[in-house]
């Protein structure tokens, strides 16, 4: 069965609800499909948020994290979006969905791709606070849950 | 005779520029030559461990082996923050 | 904050991605959602799938679940909708979504429910196939994948 | 002075039914007497470990243990096949 992959880099807003839809759609016959949304706080006193990327590397480098995916865990369908420019809270920043025959191979494969965006992939985020923008570097569990995977 | 040098995240805040063009006199730049035209406190930043460099898309193993030639792109990229 | 909670089971068909917007607007300010859809699997010769329960053990069991689960992990809010009755291939069996602050326990709850609702929760499926219906029982898997929580 | 008893997934196959409503003519019943009533198939059927038995709704915890009276339910309840 052909692996439906779809790997994006997105300036504006998106509706995870209608990506999630059309990738259901893609992979008739799953067993089960994992979805992670991640969202910019709110209520924490976070105003914006900007991610800034490096073209030659990010999007590579999210189609090598798919690669890795497809080849640790049994799937049949990836999507992985993530926003980059200026965010307010409650926007969306990364949607990652895998489908799959079963379900641990569909909820693994994006506890993993999120482990591995989070400390490894090529973004660099600032948060503007009432006191001005500040670069937000990774938290030490981001590390230890992306030690997780042996690597 | 120009390299392009990319400054990602804060290092662009201290560079105040996401990127400049450099006069490559010589035709080719080492990792020293590079820290000497960078100024004084964007090397020391630049430096440490934790800060990679790209040479046109590719991650070197080993930034104080840099070789780039006119033309060539570096990209400077501190410590990433995820998504 | 308050937790929202949204436990229920189902006899007729439903939408995940109606449930999810839902959800997801209760919960202003969360960090992250996860979400898992289980459907009937097909192109394995499954013409149709049955779920029986019993009322008095099905729901509260799922609700001492949902307890178990605010309990073990820092959750906003937890959705679970286990469908009951007649389905045929590509609906949707379960929904289960965890909103959270931080995407781990967003992550780990999905999969402590799926887990338990897999194995422990009280309903009984059959399949018809091409000669006629049969019980189904837990896969082992099922049984290891419950142990890794520590009961 | 009935008990009502429900068998839940194959259960209900081999009684031929999703419940009964048993006689009870002495008030009470425990689980020797529950047993010899369901006939010997059913008897053997959920002897076994694997089948659980609840009470108004709530599983005992040993299904030897049974005391049940007139007007209350007992549910069948063999290995769950999950969601």
């Amino acid at each position: 069965m052909p692996q439906m992959r779809d790997i994006r880099l997105l300036g504006e807003p998106f509706l995870p609800g209608a990506l999630i839809g059309q990738f259901t759609q893609a992979n008739p016959g799953l067993g089960g499909v994992c979805t992670f949304v991640g969202e910019v706080r709110g209520g924490i006193g976070v105003e914006a948020l900007e991610l800034s990327h490096y073209e030659p590397l990010t999007l590579p480098g999210m189609n090598a994290l798919a690669d890795r995916a497809f080849a640790r865990f049994d799937l049949m369908g990836l999507l992985m979006v993530h926003r980059i420019g200026m965010m307010v809270p409650g926007e969306p920043i990364v949607c990652v969905s895998a489908a799959a025959a079963h379900r641990r191979d569909a909820i693994d494969a994006v506890d993993f791709c999120m482990d591995h965006l989070k400390s490894a992939a090529w973004f660099w985020k600032r948060e503007k606070r009432r006191d001005g923008w500040h670069w937000i570097e990774p938290r030490t569990e981001d590390h230890a849950d992306r030690a997780r995977w042996g690597n | 005779m120009t390299i392009r040098v990319v400054f990602l995240g804060r290092l662009a805040d201290i560079a105040g520029t996401d990127a400049v063009e450099l006069a490559l006199p010589e035709g080719q730049i080492d990792w020293d030559g590079l820290l000497g035209m960078i100024g004084a406190q964007m090397a020391e930043v630049v430096h440490a461990e934790t800060v990679k460099l790209a040479l046109n898309g590719a991650v070197l193993p080993d930034k104080a082996a840099l070789v780039a030639s006119a033309g060539d792109e570096i990209a400077l990229l501190p410590p990433v923050s995820g998504g």
